[in-house]
């Protein structure tokens, strides 16, 4: 899932101030899951908004709506009916969202509201963390379902590092060493040979080393 | 690796105890096993303990052996003669429950059937005994078996109390150990300090000692244990710490993980006694870092 | 005109008197699936209690509190209620008494009788009301929420019969309505017939006959009441003008010495009753109005009465004087001048006040004398019926069973208490009956779908508590302006019969689809709204309740325009949120018929064998090793029965019992689930095995325990001891007793203090039981009790008496300056002021005998109240729903409470309110399915992303993603706490009856003048 | 008598769970505590239903100060519904922070069922807090006008 | 001989080699490391030159390097893959041994949140097992690490850094061999402290055969007080301090700590020669270089030999 969090208000409110119309456009799918951009966020960033503009005097008119999900265009042609009304358009979506949005309705100045954080996994209520950085050639298989690249503070495709304690990263103790779990979990899988190959230095192409990625299934694809 | 394989390898063990129902609703236990499995290296299923009658332990273990768990089935000389407790050890020899624990019988008191008959046909170390002649092919009128039953057999300890109790307990371990015994599981021991003591005799019989943790759930637990037995060591402390906690559950949870912190260095395994709170296991386990 | 009666009836109880016992045996009755017969001599039933304007100590409006009982008694279809009825002959025995019933013509036939008040308005000569117990004839309705509701007539009295005929415009007079005989067939009997109150006429002295402005209690009570004669005004009746001094007499009619003065037991309830008239004189009527209190001991022994004393003294100011005799005159200036010997003087004093009003007893009439004598009761001195510690409601005669003032003085509380306990005890002799006849044929609701919203709004007076500072028709021409609201009125009782009648018609009439309702806390009302929505055809989740009274009218006496101004926000958030609001529908579960009870002590072990007797399995938790409780180191009560013989055979029985389950050694560890599906776990016995039991409700009988305070050099020195630990010296070793010349006993040892507030109740009667008996045993000891207010009440008096008879010598001291206890060898020097005397006196005692009474077990009930979820009082027990009314059930439904676990209090009272208990509980368990309610989360499946938020979440596990990948949670197992929808990121989940619409709606009818 | 003094009557809004603020809030009433008429009761099964949207909402609506009461720690009635109540307060003060309003205009409070007495309490000394930081900082500027909330269902798209 | 390097020279000639080394400047100067490089003159055989040590901007490593060995002594290039991505390596290898420095090593580097640029993008584009690899391709191979041939390639004596305290201890040796399988010549490791600890390692290395393709140069830091045994315990990740150190310096006057601290590192050193597969060590005397030649001294490594 891709994980965003809502950006600091004050930014927010400055990139909105020269609007009266604002349209919030809120997405039900990766940032509902992280509590960053659902129907909850959008009402809670709607209210201080406008509590904010109130204060200042300001009234502005906030509409705010839900989309399935914002990286469609189907579902961001829902918008259509409601765009004319509005300024400029506020998106709690993920970057992929905001740029749909922006795509779609050329016209309208569209803003972000979060900022997209990283593909994550959700470790309990309320707390996600990196796990995949997307880099296009997955090794996963070879270092025990745990990702060097997305969870080794140095990226580190042959650690560890010299500097990791008690199964903790250097950088702080929140932070698990990921080749001390990719050790424990080749160990508990009898794969420890698998450490003993070194892996050669990475082709940073498919991780967008090669600028814009895209994928197109020739049998899907119009 | 097995729960034998560990001990002998001189692994840590973690054991949780699980009772069997008090009738035929198997869904709780079935339920409660399937959340451990992957987490404990063996439960422990009683048989009757405090003369409470129920599902009998060999099936409780066959039930949990059948979620994946590995089975260990209390024996005792209570309600059954020599017969009937020959016939079920093989039986659980077929049926793949092959570690044991021979335990005391339960004074009848407080049971629910106090007008039964005690049998006491043999003692704990004479069905050790009848344990290891069935494991040299034989039964106890000397007659030849088809085929060799194996038990990984232990004990229990009676008492933890300093003096008098715990050199007899220890006496009657030191006993069942000749008799053929091979890992002895103490009382709940509740302060780790207090119990160094009899815990250091213990480990220099030589054979896996494994202590029990016990879940406080409540200051009257806690009070209740730290009046009436003397071996459990609970403090004033450990109640007031009980009793001042915002949620008493979570901070029982948590003492029984420093129990069994502090244990790992002193034994070689823990049982965890939780009492119908088995839903608890995980989060002890997880808190006690195993 | 007597009917042959079949044996259709055996299934039936009867209940004999109306009043609040009887009401309360009836209704119990009732819920718990019995038929009764209910008869009352009166006009209407309501008792006493009806004439009472506040209640103590929570000083609530009686006619609120009693009412829903009123219209529940007069409602509930197994309640066959017959007024203006008398019993004349009994028959038969336990099982199947033939019971003769005559019933006095009404003249009106109660089911087309509106009260409309026709007849009365042109025929006043013969239109009969209760007049109450004002001798000087009020002109108003008894109460106007009389139940039935209905007049009678007095046909002799009357002049032109076609005439008053004419003038019923429903035609509800018979003219030749007849004396009525019939014989019924009941299995068991319950007396509730009250008692009546002292006249105090015959005593010259106290002038109540010459002089207006010396009034009974009851009277003063009217004349505070809004349905009284002055409107609620405090007037004093001589010259229309309000009083400025008020005194009161205490025991006026009650201990007294001489027959003529009245009776010789105390009536146990008139403090409580004086300090009470005069804090609501204060709170009403100016706290200028000076209140005194004559009186001999104060007793206010009952749950948290001692703290309302001690209010009374510290934050109204009421005065109190301890004083011998008294007598009245009238003075010069139309004072009543009232003379009086102070404790501490020997001089009479003099004082002025405007009125004065003579606390007076109750007593047992002739008439009920003659009713216990065609049932064959036994009766006692007194004529209260016999009754015994372990028996408190069985009377001599097998099957008959009795509660209330007949069985002794008491107050509501016990009574209370022991109407639930006689319903418990005839439940035994009758079977449930299958509810065959259901009353109410409830509308079919109507669809609201696609009518406009009409909001009805209602608003209640209740008397002074909302219309005495709330602008209540400012409020209802506020509702007409908002928004949707079609009808809007003043109902005045709103929950009173009439007024719910009215509301349900309105609703009909004017097509309402919404209600709001202007009253009292939803907490207490909801359910009975609801309940008139339904019969009005409606769904019951279209109302609202606007709390007017305890969050406005209370809380805001002193501000009239505040609490108008806050009142009509309240309403408007009402209306606000019911424009919102849909049509719901409740989920259901079948209940399980098993019952804990936890504590084996008299009370468990009463209320296991009380409920093991009807059938339901009962699983006893104790958590010591054996059953018996405190009781067991007592061997006799005052009256000289044998406790310990007693309390083995409690534990023979229950441990007998095969529908009983007792686990000793038993701690209780976790609870969950709901009313009606409980789920306790305990650890049992030495090896702390685990049990988890199922059951519908629970019963607390956790007791208190025997308190030892270090005081008085207890537990110092050995010639100190407590009464209790002298209870088997006295029995087992009276050679030692003989050894002791002089004992000295002090009462009030650990009770009513700082640390533990309360009164301990029984250590008076223990004192005097153990002062009598040491001399029984050495009548040559010299016995002194060091006591503040001797609380021997009801019959217990006459055993203080008998032992200032004896020649105990009781000593008043000042808790300020209490006795000195200091060693002298194998004796202790008691030093102590005594008051009559003036001095200080000095002695050596063999003895000392503390009596220590009570301390709540906060050790056992700390933790069970965390577990259960229950409140307790300040002082450690178990704080009760209401302690007037429901002293038996705790807040939360399904859990009940007897014995000490509740508040100190005797063998007797234990084992009351241990039937009680199990009464309740078959009230309950009798419904045979949990209502859910509504107020369930609901997700809306197309907004669901299914982020696990509220799997997560709920407390209980419920949610989960279902197939279609939503989240789906199960309406029967949600417990309706709306945590789910509170986090759901998607706003996919709504609490019905809480949705974020009504929520939000609220706000905004809060906040409107801000916005608008 | 004096002439009263005209001062700034703020607006509080305190939702209360049912179990035992509400009942709290009832028994104050019972005991005839007195407390300021600016608090205005909202009834909820248990604080962890206030949504951190009916917080903010109620500041947005033009509420002075808003509280929420429940059960005291370890007593709800739902396990730890008070808890996260207290967790959302904290989230919210945060944010009316960032909006510019003092975020001691919101807070928890927890109480039992029989505590008439802290409910009065609690509701005099929120209200003189709040007196004593005047009326809402948004109050100064113009009414809220009406937001649209789209009702048009997002599945439609599929 | 792989390199003209003289460490590499005394390696093999099977003496014990002594290496050290100096941070350079925050600023433009030379002359500081001029004179701590002069400090060790005759004291050490090859003295490292930090890169961008502990995350904080220096003079780079190669121009501090360049001015080392234009007073003639042997510097060794550090090199973090932190800062760098694989072009801007190589081309700085290209240009350090175009300036005679034929000593390098190969470190991954401080993570930048310790130090004064914690918003800085972390490049590792490599890691330091792959950073071996291509520095050893490009001497042995003779060709980049995008495969291209080299004309002249440098032929620099590769060196890693090892930690054997660091978590989880079981996989230190294989990582070792991981890196000697990279390429690496020689290691340089975590200053020891916690003895028993590294004898163990040693074994392991030795069991595996390992010391027998790769040198070990054991780290050595003097303590300088308690207060910074105290530091190197808690804050400074990878180390392993044990209590009995904290204590010894503990248990000395203030005054006198300093001196305790020399005496310490040079029992270590002592009792560290003993060890089977210990080829020289690396002295760490952080801002304290004045101290290194006492050390080497009283620890019998003196005179060093010339090759």
């Amino acid at each position: 899932m891709i994980t965003a969090e809502r950006k600091p208000l004050e930014e927010i409110v400055e990139s909105v101030a020269s609007f009266d119309r604002i349209l919030l456009v809120g997405c039900n799918e990766c940032v509902t899951v992280c509590a960053a951009g659902g129907r909850k966020e959008v009402g809670l960033l709607a209210s201080a908004l406008n509590m904010t503009f109130l204060k200042g005097g300001k009234s502005v008119q906030i509409t705010e709506h839900t989309l399935e999900r914002q990286c469609d265009p189907e579902y961001v042609e829902e918008l259509s009916q409601l765009v004319g009304g509005a300024d400029a358009i506020l998106s709690m979506a993920c970057g992929a969202g905001v740029q749909e949005l922006a795509r779609r309705y050329k016209d309208k100045p569209v803003l972000p509201a979060l900022n997209t954080m990283f593909m994550g996994a959700s470790e309990r209520a309320g707390v996600w963390s990196e796990r995949c950085a997307g880099c296009g050639n997955c090794v996963l298989g070879i270092t025990g379902g745990i990702c060097p690249i997305a969870r080794c503070s140095k990226r580190i495709m042959n650690g560890p590092c010299g500097g990791s304690t008690n199964g903790k990263c250097e950088i702080s103790d929140d932070v698990d060493c990921a080749w001390h779990l990719i050790w424990e979990r080749l160990k508990a899988l009898g794969q420890t040979d698998l450490y003993e190959v070194n892996m050669d230095a990475k082709d940073w192409r498919p991780a967008g080393g090669a600028g814009p990625r895209t994928i197109v299934r020739e049998d899907l694809a119009e | 690796m097995s729960f034998l394989k560990r001990l002998t390898a001189k692994e840590f063990v973690v054991l949780a105890e699980m009772h069997t129902p008090k009738g035929v609703d198997i869904s709780r236990l079935v339920n409660d096993g399937r959340r451990l499995k992957g987490r404990v290296d063996a439960v422990l299923v009683p048989d009757m303990d405090n003369g409470i009658m129920r599902l009998s332990a060999l099936a409780g273990g066959v039930l949990l052996q059948q979620q994946g768990l590995e089975a260990i089935i209390a024996v005792y000389c209570r309600d059954k003669n020599r017969m009937a407790l020959q016939g079920d050890l093989l039986a659980a020899h077929v049926l793949g429950v092959q570690n044991l624990i021979v335990v005391p019988s339960a004074d009848m008191a407080q049971s629910d059937h106090r007008d039964a008959k005690p049998v006491f046909d043999l003692d704990e170390a004479g069905l050790l005994n009848a344990i290891a002649t069935l494991q040299e092919g034989k039964d106890l009128g000397s007659a030849d078996l088809d085929g060799r039953p194996f038990f990984n057999t232990g004990c229990a300890l009676a008492s933890l109390a300093d003096g008098a109790p715990f050199d007899e307990a220890l006496e009657a371990v030191k006993a069942q150990l000749a008799a053929g015994a091979t890992f002895v599981i103490t009382p709940p021991v509740f302060d780790v300090q207090a119990c160094a003591g009899p815990l250091k005799k213990l480990g220099e019989l030589g054979v896996p000692i494994i202590a029990a943790v016990f879940l406080i759930k409540s200051v009257a637990v806690a009070r209740y244990l730290a009046r009436n037995d003397a071996g459990a060591h609970v403090s004033d402390a450990l109640i007031q710490r009980i009793k001042k906690a915002a949620d008493r559950e979570s901070e029982a949870v948590k003492i029984a993980a420093e129990i069994v912190q502090a244990l790992g260095s002193v034994t070689q395994g823990v049982l965890l006694q939780t009492h119908g709170w088995e839903h608890r296991l995980p989060a002890i386990l997880d808190m006690a870092g195993l | 005109m007597t009917h042959p009666q079949s044996n259709q009836s055996e299934g039936k109880v009867l209940v004999v008197g109306g009043g609040m016992g009887g009401m309360r045996t009836a209704l119990d009755l009732a819920e718990s699936g019995r038929d009764v017969v209910l008869v009352d001599k009166a006009v209407s039933i309501g008792g006493l209690m009806t004439q009472l304007d506040r209640t103590f100590p929570t000083n609530n409006c009686d006619l609120c509190t009693l009412s829903p009982n009123l219209s529940q008694a007069g409602r509930a279809h197994r309640i066959d209620l017959r007024t203006m009825t008398r019993v004349e002959a009994t028959k038969g025995e336990q099982g199947a008494f033939e019971v003769t019933l005559t019933t006095t013509p009404r003249h009106i036939d109660i089911d087309r009788c509106t009260a409309c008040g026709d007849c009365l308005r042109d025929h006043p000569e013969c239109v009969s009301f209760t007049p109450g117990l004002d001798h000087r004839a009020p002109t108003c309705m008894r109460y106007p929420q009389a139940i039935p509701q209905a007049y009678s007539i007095n046909m002799e009295q009357c002049a032109d019969v076609d005439a008053l005929v004419k003038s019923c415009p429903v035609g509800a007079i018979v003219i030749d309505d007849k004396i009525t005989t019939v014989t019924e067939t009941f299995g068991s009997i319950v007396l509730a017939p009250g008692a009546e109150v002292y006249d105090p006429s015959p005593i010259a002295a106290l002038g109540y006959s010459e002089q207006p402005d010396v009034l009974t209690s009851l009277e003063y009570e009217r004349l505070l009441s809004a349905s009284g004669p002055t409107g609620g005004k405090l007037l004093r009746p001589s010259n229309g003008q309000a009083p400025k001094k008020v005194a009161w007499l205490q025991c006026v009619g009650s201990r007294a010495r001489q027959a003529d003065q009245g009776v010789s037991y105390c009536s146990s309830a008139c403090c409580m009753f004086a300090i009470k008239e005069a804090i609501v004189t204060k709170e009403r009527f100016g706290t200028d109005i000076e209140t005194t209190i004559f009186n001999m001991d104060i007793r206010t022994s009952g749950k948290g009465y001692e703290a309302y004393y001690q209010r009374s003294k510290d934050t109204d100011e009421v005065r109190f004087v301890r004083c011998r005799t008294q007598n009245l005159q009238a003075g010069e200036t139309g004072a009543l001048q009232l003379r009086y010997l102070p404790e501490e003087s020997d001089t009479f004093v003099t004082e002025g006040f405007d009125m004065v009003v003579l606390s007076t007893g109750f007593f047992i009439p002739e008439d009920i004398r003659t009713l216990a004598d065609q049932l064959k009761v036994d009766l006692n001195a007194h004529g209260f019926a016999l009754t015994d510690s372990f028996h408190p409601v069985s009377t001599s005669r097998a099957g008959v069973y009795v509660a209330g003032l007949f069985e002794g003085p008491k107050d509501i509380p016990e009574t209370m208490v022991q109407a639930s306990a006689a319903a418990c005890m005839a439940a035994t002799h009758v079977g449930v009956t299958p509810d065959a006849s259901p009353t109410e044929e409830l509308p079919p609701e109507r669809k609201i779908d696609d009518e406009p919203v009409r909001v009805g709004v209602f608003v209640c007076e209740c008397g002074e508590n909302i219309g005495g500072v709330v602008d209540v028709d400012n409020l209802v021409s506020h509702a007409q302006t908002l928004g949707d609201v079609t009808h809007s009125e003043n109902v005045g009782y709103g929950c009173s019969a009439e007024s719910m009648e009215h509301i349900r018609e309105t609703i009909v009439e004017q097509k309402l689809n919404r209600v709001v309702i202007g009253g009292c806390s939803p907490r207490t009302h909801l359910t009975r709204f609801q309940d008139l929505l339904r019969k009005a055809g409606l769904n019951r989740y279209l109302v609202d309740i606007a709390n007017l009274r305890d969050q406005d009218a209370w809380v805001h006496r002193d501000a009239p325009e505040l609490a108008t101004a806050k009142g009509r926000e309240l309403i408007q958030m009402g209306v606000a949120a019911v424009r919102q609001s849909k049509p719901l529908a409740d989920q259901t579960l079948p209940m399980s018929q098993d019952v804990l009870v936890v504590g084996g002590g008299v009370a468990g072990m009463s209320a296991a064998l009380s409920l093991a007797g009807q059938g339901f399995k009962v699983h006893l938790a104790e958590r010591e090793n054996e059953l018996g409780g405190e009781a067991r180191n007592l061997r006799r009560t005052l009256e000289g029965e044998d406790v310990r013989t007693q309390i083995e055979h409690l534990v023979a029985a229950t441990e007998g019992h095969d529908k009983i389950q007792v686990y000793t050694g038993a701690l209780i560890v976790d609870h969950g689930g709901m009313p009606g599906k409980f789920t306790t776990g305990m650890q049992v016995g030495p090896q702390l095995f685990y049990r988890q039991i199922t059951h519908g409700a629970t019963v607390l009988a956790t007791g208190a325990l025997a308190n030892r305070p270090s005081v008085y050099m207890l537990g110092e020195h050995d010639a100190v001891s407590t009464q209790h630990d002298i209870e088997s010296l006295l029995e087992d070793d009276t050679d030692t007793v003989k050894t002791w010349s002089k004992v000295v006993m002090i009462q009030c040892a650990g009770s009513r203090t700082k640390e533990n507030p309360a009164c301990s109740r029984i250590c008076c009667q223990s004192s005097i039981k153990n002062a009598l008996r040491i001399l029984d045993v050495n009548p040559a000891a010299s016995i002194w009790v060091l006591y503040r207010d001797m609380r021997t009440i009801g019959m217990q008096e006459d055993a203080y008496q008998e032992a200032r008879r004896r020649g105990v010598i009781f000593v008043r001291y000042d808790p300020e300056n209490p006795p000195q206890v200091e060693p002298v060898d194998d004796k202790v020097k008691v030093t102590f002021h005594d008051p009559i005397l003036a001095d200080d006196l000095s002695m050596h005692a063999d003895r000392v005998l503390l009596s220590t009474g009570f301390i709540a077990d906060d050790e056992g009930t700390e933790e069970l109240a965390r577990i259960f979820r229950l409140p307790r009082t300040e002082d450690g027990y178990l704080l009760e729903d209401h302690i007037k009314l429901r002293p038996v059930d705790l807040p939360t439904l399904g859990f009940y409470v007897a014995g000490t676990a509740h508040s100190p209090k005797s063998i007797k009272e234990s084992v009351a309110q241990a039937q009680a208990a199990a009464s309740r509980v078959q009230t309950l368990l009798a419904r045979g399915e949990i209502n859910l309610g509504a107020a369930v989360a609901r997700v809306e499946a197309s907004r669901c992303a299914a982020c696990l938020v509220c799997v997560r979440a709920c407390p209980y596990g419920v949610p989960f993603i279902n197939a279609d990948g939503n989240s789906e949670i199960d309406p029967a197992l949600c417990h309706g706490c709306g945590i789910c929808a509170a986090e759901c990121p998607a706003k996919a989940i709504q609490l019905q009856q809480f949705d974020d619409d009504q929520i939000l709606a609220k706000l905004e009818g809060l906040l409107e003048r801000i916005t608008a | 008598m004096s002439e009263p003094t005209p001062q700034f009557e703020p607006v509080i809004v305190a939702f209360c769970c049912h179990y035992c603020a509400y009942t709290a809030a009832d028994q104050a009433g019972a005991q005839r505590l007195s407390y300021p008429a600016n608090v205005k009761i909202v009834r909820v099964p248990c604080s962890g239903k206030v949504d951190a949207l009916h917080l903010l909402r109620a500041f947005e609506k033009g509420a002075d100060g808003v509280y929420v009461a429940g059960c005291l720690e370890g007593d709800c009635h739902f396990n730890n519904g008070n808890t996260r109540a207290a967790r959302r307060v904290t989230q919210v003060q945060k944010l009316i922070e960032e909006i510019g309003i003092e975020k001691e205009r919101i807070e928890m409070v927890l109480m039992s069922a029989g505590m008439g007495d802290r409910f009065a309490e609690v509701a005099t000394e929120i209200t003189e807090k709040i007196r004593a930081l005047g009326p809402s900082p948004i109050r100064g500027g113009k009414p809220a006008p009406a937001r649209a909330q789209t009702k048009a269902s997002a599945k439609a798209a599929k | 001989m792989k390199t003209d390097s003289v460490l590499e020279k005394i390696l093999t000639s099977g003496q014990l080699a002594v290496t050290s080394e100096v941070g350079p400047p925050r600023g433009t100067d030379p002359e500081a490391v001029k004179k701590k490089g002069e400090l060790l003159r005759g004291v050490v055989d090859v003295v490292n030159v930090t890169d961008n040590q502990t995350a904080m901007v220096r003079m780079s490593s190669m121009a501090a390097c360049a001015h080392l060995k234009q007073l003639g002594l042997h510097p060794m290039l550090q090199m973090v893959t932190r800062d760098r991505n694989r072009l801007a390596m190589q081309a700085d290898i290209l240009g350090a041994y175009s300036h005679g420095i034929d000593n390098m090593l190969c470190l991954s580097g401080d993570h930048p949140k310790f130090g004064d640029h914690p918003m800085a993008a972390n490049v590792h584009d490599l890691d330091s097992v792959q950073f071996l690899r291509m520095v050893k391709d490009m001497r042995d191979e003779g060709k980049f690490q995008g495969g291209d041939e080299i004309t002249d390639p440098p032929k620099m004596f590769i060196g890693a850094a090892a930690n054997p305290f660091a978590d989880p201890f079981e996989l230190r040796v294989a990582r070792l061999a991981k890196k000697s399988a990279a390429g690496a010549d020689f290691v340089q490791t975590q200053c020891i402290y916690n003895i028993p600890k590294f004898k163990e390692w040693m074994k392991g290395v030795c069991a595996r055969g390992l010391h027998k393709e790769i040198y070990v140069l054991a780290g050595i830091t003097p303590m300088k007080s308690v207060g910074m045994a105290r530091y190197m315990k808690n804050k400074v990740p990878g180390m392993d301090v044990p209590a009995d150190i904290i204590k010894r310096m503990a248990g000395v006057e203030k005054k006198k700590a300093a001196a305790e601290g020399i005496t310490m590192a040079v029992e270590m050193i002592q009792e560290l020669k003993e060890v089977e597969g210990v080829a020289g060590f690396h002295i760490m005397a952080i801002e304290w270089e004045r101290k290194v030649p006492e050390i080497v001294e009283r620890a019998g490594l003196l005179p060093r030999p010339s090759v």
